[in-house]
Formats: structure tokens, C-alpha cells, sequence
């Protein structure tokens, strides 16, 4: 409980107070409850600001602060080191925000505006007033990664690992490495062949000590928390525990199979785009393309098969990304091999991003012909012997119906998330309606999980190319490198606790955390609950299962939110 | 319904500097013709494009009917050589089909 | 066979069998050069390609052919074709093409200055008089290629025996088809071709009369977007005193005279011609062209047709 | 005349980068609008919720975290009982359960967060007349 608090209004120059009573709101909450110090801030977050409420914090002895100025995701963590240098819990400190939901929402009216932020203060007031000092909980962790999946990204994130002197250590379910890439074929931009890169980093990896392979391997069991996972893995006959401080998963996609009879498929002349690319590397006649022994002169390509299929129940709802500049240059690839082929490029939107819309400006050029379909139109397939039909409606034409005979269909198949329930059921780590791996923000804390040590990173977080992948599986790296390197970690406080008078050990709330924090334990006369702090992410999601409000989050607690609530309606109750 | 006939192609672009494909249908170069082609360059080229003999006949007196002044050229974003391809539609017409 | 065919038959077949499209006489092609004692052959020749010369015959045919157009008499076009083999046609029927005397004089009168702005310019030119061929323009034009490649093959061997290295044209489809087209489909056909304004042009002549006007400039399409000569004339006319304006639709973006199609379709080339005739005397009520096609369309499409000049005639009066 | 109070609950990762986005384009709302913020819209107590109405809020607005939520798969499901169990404490205490409302909220969801807030403040005025 604060009851000495400093509560400084920020100016923000005339961000906040050319719509805000500055001032007003100043002098309005000074007389509140619990205030002993009220001062406005040209600009809050300066050095000079920081000082003096600094020197104030330590003179009036303040025990607890409020600072009304912008939205927290800017300066909460500035002023909470502010609050930490001047002797002062970071958790008694209270952001209120009075620019971006108050003075930049409301510039007509700038009475009313105040009149608002005087609330807002008001109940960031109540909040620093029912607070309680937390402290983080400081864990020593483990200088090893354990990397799930030996595939592109799982081998280079290794072997960054190994780089900044961390000891990786390489989980891969097959009995070689590589992933997808051992049979995907050439590769773009680079023209490689997808094995060899893999070749390139084994070689890489055999040169170091730092980094252990296990093939044929799965993780069984873990415990432990971030910076000290102990893991359990099997490894052909081996079993072994890995302690390790964090966790990558670099789990990959797997190629999306058609539906039998999904746009011919089934139909020996109708193949994927990824075995269309293992006939092209393992075409040895230039000039001629051979399919089955016999020469292809005209391939047509569907595209978004097994993606963006908003209108299927439980269909795949992305865009598989990789796959239109996939299908573009290994179009480009079957001219090289034979110039005088006809291609013919059915598709929904082309999205051959970035550097690769060349390739799709090729194919125009070397004569690939597109016709553009959408989704509830699709393509009719038909077959006559090893013939195939392809009926599309031309937009360009009139509306026209085209009919295109072809040797060879091939389906620009997607990524689909591999299912990976064990490891699922082991990690709880959170999925998304895609099935991929989610991060907590896709700009922000891109591959990062809710799970703290836990990282994502390629295809196994969403439809990636290789680049990409490999990109996201450097920055896991380096994420782990942050949290490793300085030998210890700090845990939000900000968790979930049971109030232990309150709880009558019902158990309504033993299913409600899916990552398992909640157990129950016997305490002096009864059973109650119990959370463990190093599982539990904050999230509140048991608060409203229990019935007697024995579960609250610190920092949310039943207290500073009825709080709040009650200082918000203040003005309104005295009139 | 327009069934695909790839030969066709192969009899009009006798060489390199046939690069109907490489239109991607902006229509652009209808804006500024001086003739008002009825038929748009990038529909007629489409025609070809898919071997639709019958659809190119029909439109024969539009085929020569273009100046070849390039002012379509000039605002051609895919640097399509519309004047030459059409020169060379000309060019197989007047051997293949109208018996000149 | 279609009517489109058969023009384009009758036009082949009088190229393969008489070398040039239209029947005109060896005499009339050549009358221009007449008192001027030019060399035969030389390093440097003008090459006329017959288009200034062949202007008022088809002036002529052009207005018959246009009240053919949508007659039952089209209908005939292929036994035409089929007669044209064995007579000539435009010099025989009743519908015969016949040149009026005043065009003739005014196309021989270009050529000549044009020889003598040359002349002017320090380039003794020689000239292939009879020995000089149609380049075929309105053939290659037309998709039909092949009979150019043969008549390419002769004129490369005349040139060779008159020891020609450096050809002047005086319009710009021939100089389009000698420099670009003849050299892509006969590699060894290799000259160094200019148009007479680029040669005036680089020998930087000097005006001795200074004129006093404003007019409006059209550009070819051939000269100016396929061969980008754009500032040459204009620096000609500049130096000259000439005030001159620019249309809407001009230089790079210059619009067609028409003339392309006046022998399939005269009807649309009129049109075309007419409403860009109108844009130019709408700048100004002289407007000066450049070749031989868009003068004698643009002129033909309105009541003001004196009022279009040659660039050659205009720069007659300035340098001569 | 009637100038409905409505309480948001709103949360750190989604929906309050929304609401921040909404006034840094200055898109004017209501100001009787409040703000709350929690880590996540399936930690809302059915009973701040009546609280808040009982002192004198007209409406809650729930910003929900919806699939966008870094914690729960199932959020949009939680957070939907939470609001149905909201509505029966309001029904049993007398009030209008249409003072509750729900949507999910994105990280750029300003705009329609914007309209959701005028609609559900035009239909509040309607239900205090």
C-alpha cells in the first residue's frame, strides 16, 4: 500500500497540454486520497525531469508514483528504472495515459478532455495506492540451446549459436539432416541444388565442438523453466537429459498433399510443384524434358493449392508465401531446360515479392502464359488417357472459357504446419488457428513465445522461403545469446497468486491454465491452490474461474481494478 | 470456349523480337491510338497467344489497319514491341491466310 | 480471299513483277534530277526511294480507291488482283490512277531542293537515277517480307557496283527501312545511312535569309519515335528565324498522319488525318511536315491545304 | 441529455496498441470513454464488470485480445463466457444486459475500434432515454 505518492503530469510540449488542462488536472488530484507530492513536466521522459523526480522521490519520501503522460508501451520501462534508481519498487509505479487515449483522441474539446484525464490519473492513483512492492525472481541459467528440428534453420541457428560460444545441441526427428531441403531440388536465388547447402553446413558443424547432432531423435520429457530446462531426449537407443537454458524450435513445414481427385490429383500425369522439382534436377537431356518416358511440350501449373482457402471449412486460411516465386522460377527452370515449352500459369493473385517479381517478369517475357482465377471458380481438370484438360475462365477475354491440353498439371501445393503433438503436449508451446507455432507480436517479439527460454523460428512459426527462415532463425539466436550470455535471468513478477484465506481448494480453476502453473497443495488445514511462478505467464485466464476471487494477477489485482473503477466515477457520484 | 492451340505461336513468332507474352494487359496503349483499334492490342495479342485462328481472321481488317506509329510504344510500361508483333501477325496472315 | 488480300496481292504482285507498287513512268521517277548534272553513282549518293515522286499518283489512286471502298465494286477487288497479273492495272483500267500535273512539278521541286540545301551544305551528292529501286515500305509494312529480301539483294549489288558508301534519303520511311530494316534481314547490307536534316544538320549550314514566320511543326512518327530525329529540324528552322510551335501531341509523342493505312482503308486515314490537321492549324496557319506521306494526307484531309509546307521548301527559302 | 459513460477493458499486447493507434490518428471518440488495461481479456472478472455498471457506468466495452492472443488459444472463447456470465449478474441485478458489449481488437485495429465505440455509445444513449 502506497500512501505517500508523487504524481507528475506531463506537458509532453504541447502534445498533451494544447488539449488537456495540464494544470487543472494537476491541482484537481492533488487533494486525492494518498497524494503528498503533484507537479507538471514539460517534457516527463527528459533527463533533467527524471532528476528532479529523482531528488523528489527521496525528499518527501515518496512510496509510490504516477506518471500521466503517454501510452506505457513507450517510456513504462524507462520510468520504472527511474522509480528503481530512486530507492523506489518499480511495481509501485503507475503510467497513465493521457495523449494517445485521451489528448490526441479528444482535440475538440478540451474541457471534456480534462475532465477525462483527471479520471484516468485518478484511477492510476487508486492503482499505485493499492500496489504491493514485487520483486522479479532471478534465475541462473544454463549456456546450452537445445534445437528442435535439423533442418535450414534449426543447423544455422546452430551454428550461430556456436559462434557466440554457446553449446547447441541438434534434435532431429529423420535419420539424416536437412529437412525439406534434401529433396526440394535447385533453389533460388542461388541456383543450388538444396542438398548441397545442407552439405555445406554439415561440413560447418563437424569442424566444432560446440555443436551435437542427434538424429533419429525426439525430446520426451521436460521440466524446469527458462534458463534451466532439464530435457529428456531418445536418440536412436540413447536416452539422455540435456540441461539447457533454452529452447529453439525449428519444426519446418511439410509439403501440403492434395486431397485425392483435388484438381486431378491422383492422375499419374498430375504432380506437386515439389515433385515437379525433383524431375527437373534429375532431367539429365537438355532440350528435352522427359516425364514417364515421355516428352512434355506443354505444362500448365495451378496455384494456391492447399492455401488461401477462405471458403473451405478447416481449410488453410494463409498464403503460403514461397510458393508463387517457387513456381516462377521452376517454370524458368523448365525453359532452360527446353526454350520451346508452353507453359501455362493458372493463379489467384502472383506474389512474387521482393527481388523475385523477376522471375515472374521472365516467364512474360520467355512466353509463359497467366490466366487468373478466383477461388470460387476454380479450374475444371479433366484427362483423356495421359492428356490433360484444364478449363479456366479468361478475364482478360471477354469472360471466355479457355480450355488448355497439357502433358503435365502441376499443383503449386503450400506449407502446412507439421502436427507435432508429442512435442506440443511436452512444450505447451501456443499454436494458432494455422497450426503454426505463434509468436507473442509478429514486429515486435517476432520469435518469441509466451513461454519464456522458448523460441520459434522458421517455417515452423508460418510459411517461409529459405531466406526468411534462415533470418528468423538468426534472430532466435541472438534472443538466446541475450538471455544466456549474462548468466541469469529476471521473471516478471506480475504473475498470478491465491489468496490463501480466500481459496476454499474447490478446484474450478484446475483446468483453466493450459500451461499447467496450477497445482494444488496441502496447506496447514486445507487443500488450496498453488501457482508455480516460473510456469505462470500472467495472463489472468484463471482469474474468473474462481468463484470466491481467491486468483488475482500482482500488478491487476480484485483490489486496484475495483479501485479504479470506483476513483473513474468519482466526479459522477458527487454530482 | 477458346481451346488452346500452341502450335499457333510458333508459326507467328519466327523470331525473337515477337514479345506479345511479355504484356501484362495494363491496356495502356489503347489510351493514346491514333486509330482506335476496336480490338485491343492486348486482347488481340491474348488471341494469338492462345492459337484462336478463327478470333485473329475475324479481326483482320483491325490488324491492318494500324498505323505502325508506335505512339502505343511509347507508353508501353512492359516495353512490348506492339508494332512489330502486329507487323509479324501481318506477316502470317498475309501468307498463311490470305493467299497474298 | 478477302478484300484486305486482295489490295495486298495486287500491291505484292506489282512490286514481284514491276519492282515498285504503282506504275509510274522510268521518266517521271527521275525528271527531278533532270538540269541538275548530278554524278551517276559515287561514294555519297541521294537516295530518293521514289516517295516524293510517287505522291501524286497516289493522291490519285487514293481518291478512286476511296469511293471504291465501300462500293459493290470491292467486291471485285480479287479479279482485279487476278487481271493485274497479266495487265497493269493502275495504268490500264478506266480507273486508272492519273497524276495531276501541278503535284508532280511541287514533289519534283522538293527533290531538287533538297540536292541543293545539300549542295549548300559542301555535299557533292551523286544519284542511281533509273538504277534506283522502291524499298518496299508499304510491303514490309504490311507483314509482307520475303519479296523484300530479293529486292534488298539487288539494290545492295547496285550499290556496290556504283561504289556507294553513304546514302542520303530524303523521307523517313526510307530511311528507316535502309538503316534499320534492310541491315536486319540482309546482314551484309551495311551503309551509312542519314536523313538530309540530320546531314544539313551536322554541317551546321548558315541561313542567308532570314525569315520572318511562325509555324506549326509535325513530326513523323518514322523520324521522330522510330529514328529519334527531333531536334535536328528544329534547330534548322531556329537558325532560320523561324518562330515555331508545338502541337499537343508532339516529338516523342507525335501523332500519325494517317497515311499509313490510305491504301486499305482511305476513309479512317482521312479521319486520322483531318482531325490531326485541324490540331496543327490550330497552333498556327502554317504548319510544316517532314515527309512526303503525312504532307499529302494532311493536306488532302482539309479545305487549307495550302497552307502545309515540306520542311524542304521552307528551308529553301532561308538557306538558298 | 444522455452522454453514456462507457468503462474499456483493454489489453497491454492487442488491444491497447489499437486504442493508442485510434488517437495518434485522431480519430475522435467519445471522452466519457475510460480505459482499463489488463494483460489479458480472459482475465476480466464477471464482477468488475457488474461493479463498474452498478457505480455508474452506462456501458463495458470489452476489447477482446480475440485469435490474436499470444496466450490462449481458446481466448475468444473465454472471453465470450466471461461476457455471457457478465450479462446473467446484470440480468439478476436488474440491469440491461445489452450494457455489455464485445469485439476483438487488433494491434491496428483503430478504426474499427472507433466505430465499435460510437455505435455502442449510440445505443446506450438510446437505452437511457
Amino acid at each position: 500500500m502506497s500512501d505517500k505518492i508523487g504524481v507528475f503530469v506531463c506537458y509532453c510540449g504541447g502534445n498533451i497540454s494544447d488539449f488537456v488542462d495540464v494544470e487543472k488536472v494537476k491541482d484537481t488530484i492533488s487533494g486525492e486520497e494518498g497524494v503528498a507530492f503533484a507537479k507538471t513536466n514539460m517534457f516527463t521522459c527528459s533527463d533533467s525531469a527524471q532528476t528532479e523526480m529523482i531528488n523528489a522521490i527521496k525528499e518527501k519520501n515518496l512510496d509510490g508514483i504516477v506518471i500521466a503522460s503517454c501510452s506505457p508501451k513507450l517510456h513504462l520501462k524507462t520510468f520504472q528504472n527511474m522509480a528503481q534508481r530512486a530507492g523506489l519498487n518499480p511495481y509501485q509505479y503507475t503510467q497513465v495515459n493521457i495523449r494517445e487515449q485521451c489528448s490526441w483522441a479528444h482535440t475538440h474539446n478540451k474541457e471534456a478532455a480534462t475532465e477525462k484525464a483527471i479520471d484516468l490519473v485518478r484511477a492510476g492513483i487508486a492503482k499505485t495506492r493499492n500496489s504491493i512492492p514485487l520483486n522479479p525472481l532471478r534465475v541462473n541459467t544454463v549456456n546450452q540451446a537445445l534445437i528442435i528440428g535439423g533442418g535450414i534453420s534449426g543447423l544455422r541457428c546452430a551454428l550461430a549459436l556456436s559462434e557466440m560460444g554457446i553449446f547447441a545441441h541438434v534434435v532431429e526427428k529423420e535419420s539424416k539432416i536437412g529437412g525439406n531441403l534434401n529433396d526440394i531440388g535447385i533453389i533460388f536465388p542461388d541456383h543450388k541444388n538444396g542438398y548441397e547447402l545442407i552439405e555445406e553446413l554439415e561440413k560447418d558443424i563437424k569442424k566444432r565442438a560446440n555443436i551435437n547432432i542427434y538424429t533419429n531423435a525426439k525430446l520426451i520429457k521436460k521440466q524446469g523453466s527458462v534458463g534451466n530446462f532439464e530435457c529428456d531426449i531418445v536418440s536412436g537407443n540413447e536416452k539422455l537429459t540435456l540441461n539447457v537454458g533454452s529452447i529453439i524450435l525449428t519444426t519446418g513445414f511439410k509439403p501440403y498433399t492434395p486431397e485425392p481427385n483435388e484438381l486431378g490429383y491422383g492422375h499419374p500425369n498430375v504432380i506437386t510443384l515439389v515433385d515437379f522439382k525433383k524431375l527437373l534436377s534429375n532431367n539429365s537431356k537438355k532440350g528435352e524434358l522427359i516425364f514417364n518416358g515421355q516428352r512434355v511440350r506443354e505444362i500448365t501449373y495451378v496455384y494456391c493449392v492447399g492455401s488461401r482457402e477462405s471458403t473451405k471449412e478447416d481449410g488453410n486460411k494463409y498464403c503460403s508465401r514461397y510458393c508463387c516465386s517457387a513456381a516462377n522460377y521452376t517454370s524458368l527452370l523448365a525453359f532452360d531446360i527446353d526454350p520451346k515449352l508452353k507453359q501455362y500459369h493458372i493463379y489467384r493473385d502472383i506474389r512474387t515479392y521482393g527481388k523475385y517479381e523477376e522471375y515472374y517478369e521472365e516467364n512474360l517475357r520467355r512466353g509463359a502464359l497467366f490466366f487468373k482465377y478466383d477461388e470460387e471458380n476454380p479450374p475444371d481438370i479433366s484427362s483423356k488417357g495421359e492428356r490433360i484438360k484444364i478449363l479456366v475462365k479468361d478475364r482478360l477475354i471477354a469472360k471466355d472459357d479457355i480450355l488448355i491440353p497439357c502433358d503435365l498439371l502441376v499443383l503449386v501445393n503450400g506449407m502446412v504446419a507439421n502436427e507435432n503433438a508429442e512435442l506440443n503436449n511436452i512444450l505447451k508451446t501456443p499454436i494458432g488457428k494455422d497450426k503454426f507455432y505463434n509468436e507473442i507480436h509478429p514486429k515486435l517479439r517476432p520469435v518469441e513465445t509466451v513461454i519464456d527460454g522458448i523460441f520459434i523460428a522458421g517455417t515452423s512459426q508460418g510459411p517461409k522461403n529459405i531466406s526468411e527462415s534462415v533470418t528468423s532463425s538468426m534472430a532466435a539466436a541472438s534472443k538466446t545469446a541475450s538471455l544466456l550470455i549474462k548468466g541469469y535471468v529476471n521473471i516478471e513478477p506480475t504473475i498470478a497468486h491465491v489468496i490463501e484465506e480466500k481459496c476454499t481448494g474447490c478446484k474450478l480453476c484446475e483446468h483453466s491454465c493450459p500451461y499447467e502453473a496450477i497445482s494444488f497443495v496441502n496447506k496447514t488445514d486445507k487443500v488450496i491452490a498453488d501457482i508455480n511462478p516460473a510456469i505462470c505467464k500472467g495472463c489472468g485466464g484463471c482469474v474468473p474461474d474462481c468463484p470466491e476471487d481467491a486468483l488475482e494477477v500482482l500488478g491487476y489485482t480484485h483490489s486496484q481494478i475495483n479501485s479504479m473503477i470506483d476513483s473513474m466515477l468519482l466526479e459522477a457520484k458527487e454530482c | 470456349m477458346i481451346k488452346v492451340n500452341s502450335g499457333l505461336i510458333d508459326k507467328i513468332k519466327i523470331d525473337e523480337n515477337f514479345n506479345a507474352s511479355a504484356c501484362f494487359n495494363c491496356g495502356t496503349c489503347s489510351a493514346l491510338c491514333p486509330v482506335g483499334f476496336d480490338i485491343l492490342p492486348r486482347k488481340l495479342f491474348r488471341y494469338v497467344l492462345l492459337g484462336d485462328e478463327e478470333k485473329i481472321l475475324e479481326s483482320t481488317d483491325q490488324i491492318f489497319s494500324c498505323l505502325l506509329c508506335r505512339m502505343c510504344e511509347e507508353q508501353c510500361p512492359q516495353e512490348v514491341n506492339i508494332t512489330e508483333n502486329i507487323r509479324l501477325i501481318r506477316s502470317y496472315l498475309a501468307k498463311s491466310k490470305l493467299g497474298v | 480471299m478477302s478484300k484486305v488480300g486482295a489490295v495486298l496481292g495486287i500491291l505484292n504482285d506489282n512490286f514481284e513483277k514491276r519492282k515498285t507498287v504503282f506504275s509510274v513512268s522510268k521518266e517521271s521517277l527521275t525528271s527531278w534530277a533532270k538540269d541538275l548534272n548530278i554524278k551517276k553513282g559515287t561514294d555519297t549518293i541521294i537516295y530518293t526511294g521514289h516517295m516524293y515522286q510517287l505522291m501524286p499518283i497516289t493522291k490519285s489512286a487514293t481518291s478512286i480507291y476511296e469511293n471504291f471502298e465501300e462500293s459493290s465494286l470491292m467486291n471485285f477487288a480479287p479479279v482485279g488482283r487476278f487481271i493485274n497479273k497479266f495487265v497493269d492495272l493502275s495504268s490500264m483500267s478506266k480507273y486508272a490512277a492519273k497524276p495531276e500535273k501541278k503535284e508532280e512539278e511541287r514533289s519534283n521541286k522538293c527533290l531538287q531542293n533538297i540536292y541543293q540545301l545539300l549542295k549548300y551544305a559542301g555535299v557533292e551528292a551523286g544519284y542511281l537515277y533509273e538504277d534506283e529501286l522502291y524499298v518496299g515500305t508499304l510491303l514490309y509494312d504490311n507483314g509482307i517480307d520475303e519479296p523484300l529480301i530479293n529486292q534488298a539483294k539487288i539494290l545492295n549489288k547496285i550499290l556496290k557496283d556504283n561504289f556507294v558508301q553513304n546514302i542520303i534519303t530524303v523521307d523517313p520511311h526510307t530511311t528507316h527501312m535502309l538503316r534499320k530494316v534492310y541491315k536486319k534481314i540482309l546482314p551484309e547490307f551495311d551503309y551509312n545511312v542519314k536523313n538530309y536534316i540530320e546531314v544539313l544538320y551536322e554541317k551546321k549550314i548558315k541561313p542567308q535569309n532570314k525569315l520572318n514566320m511562325t509555324l506549326a511543326i509535325h513530326d513523323s512518327c518514322v523520324l521522330a519515335r522510330y529514328e529519334e530525329v527531333i531536334d535536328e529540324p528544329r534547330t534548322l528552322l531556329k537558325n532560320a528565324g523561324v518562330d515555331y510551335v508545338e502541337p499537343e501531341l508532339s516529338r516523342k509523342l507525335t501523332h500519325c498522319c494517317g497515311g499509313p493505312i490510305e491504301s486499305l482503308f482511305p476513309k479512317k486515314a482521312k479521319e486520322i488525318a483531318s482531325k490531326r490537321a485541324n490540331d496543327l492549324l490550330s497552333c498556327s496557319n502554317i504548319v510544316t511536315t517532314m515527309c512526303p506521306i503525312c504532307l499529302l494526307n494532311l493536306k488532302e484531309s482539309t479545305p487549307a491545304k495550302d497552307n502545309f509546307l515540306d520542311l524542304s521548301e521552307i528551308l529553301a527559302k532561308a538557306y538558298l | 441529455m444522455s452522454n453514456p459513460k462507457i468503462l474499456v477493458f483493454s489489453t497491454n499486447n492487442i488491444s491497447d496498441p489499437g486504442i493508442d493507434l485510434a488517437g495518434a490518428s485522431h480519430m475522435d471518440y467519445p471522452e466519457s470513454v475510460k480505459i482499463i488495461t489488463v494483460p489479458c481479456s480472459s482475465g476480466i472478472s464477471p464482477k468488475w464488470i457488474l461493479n463498474a455498471i452498478k457505480g455508474g457506468f452506462d456501458g463495458v466495452f470489452v476489447a477482446a485480445d480475440g485469435t490474436d492472443c499470444p496466450y490462449l488459444t481458446d481466448c475468444t472463447d473465454r472471453t465470450a463466457k466471461i461476457v455471457e456470465k457478465s450479462q446473467e449478474l446484470l440480468t439478476t441485478n436488474n440491469l440491461d444486459p445489452r450494457r455489455i458489449k464485445m469485439a476483438a481488437i487488433c494491434s491496428v485495429c483503430a478504426e474499427s475500434f472507433a466505430s465499435h465505440i460510437k455505435k455502442f455509445y449510440k445505443a446506450l444513449s438510446e437505452l437511457n432515454n
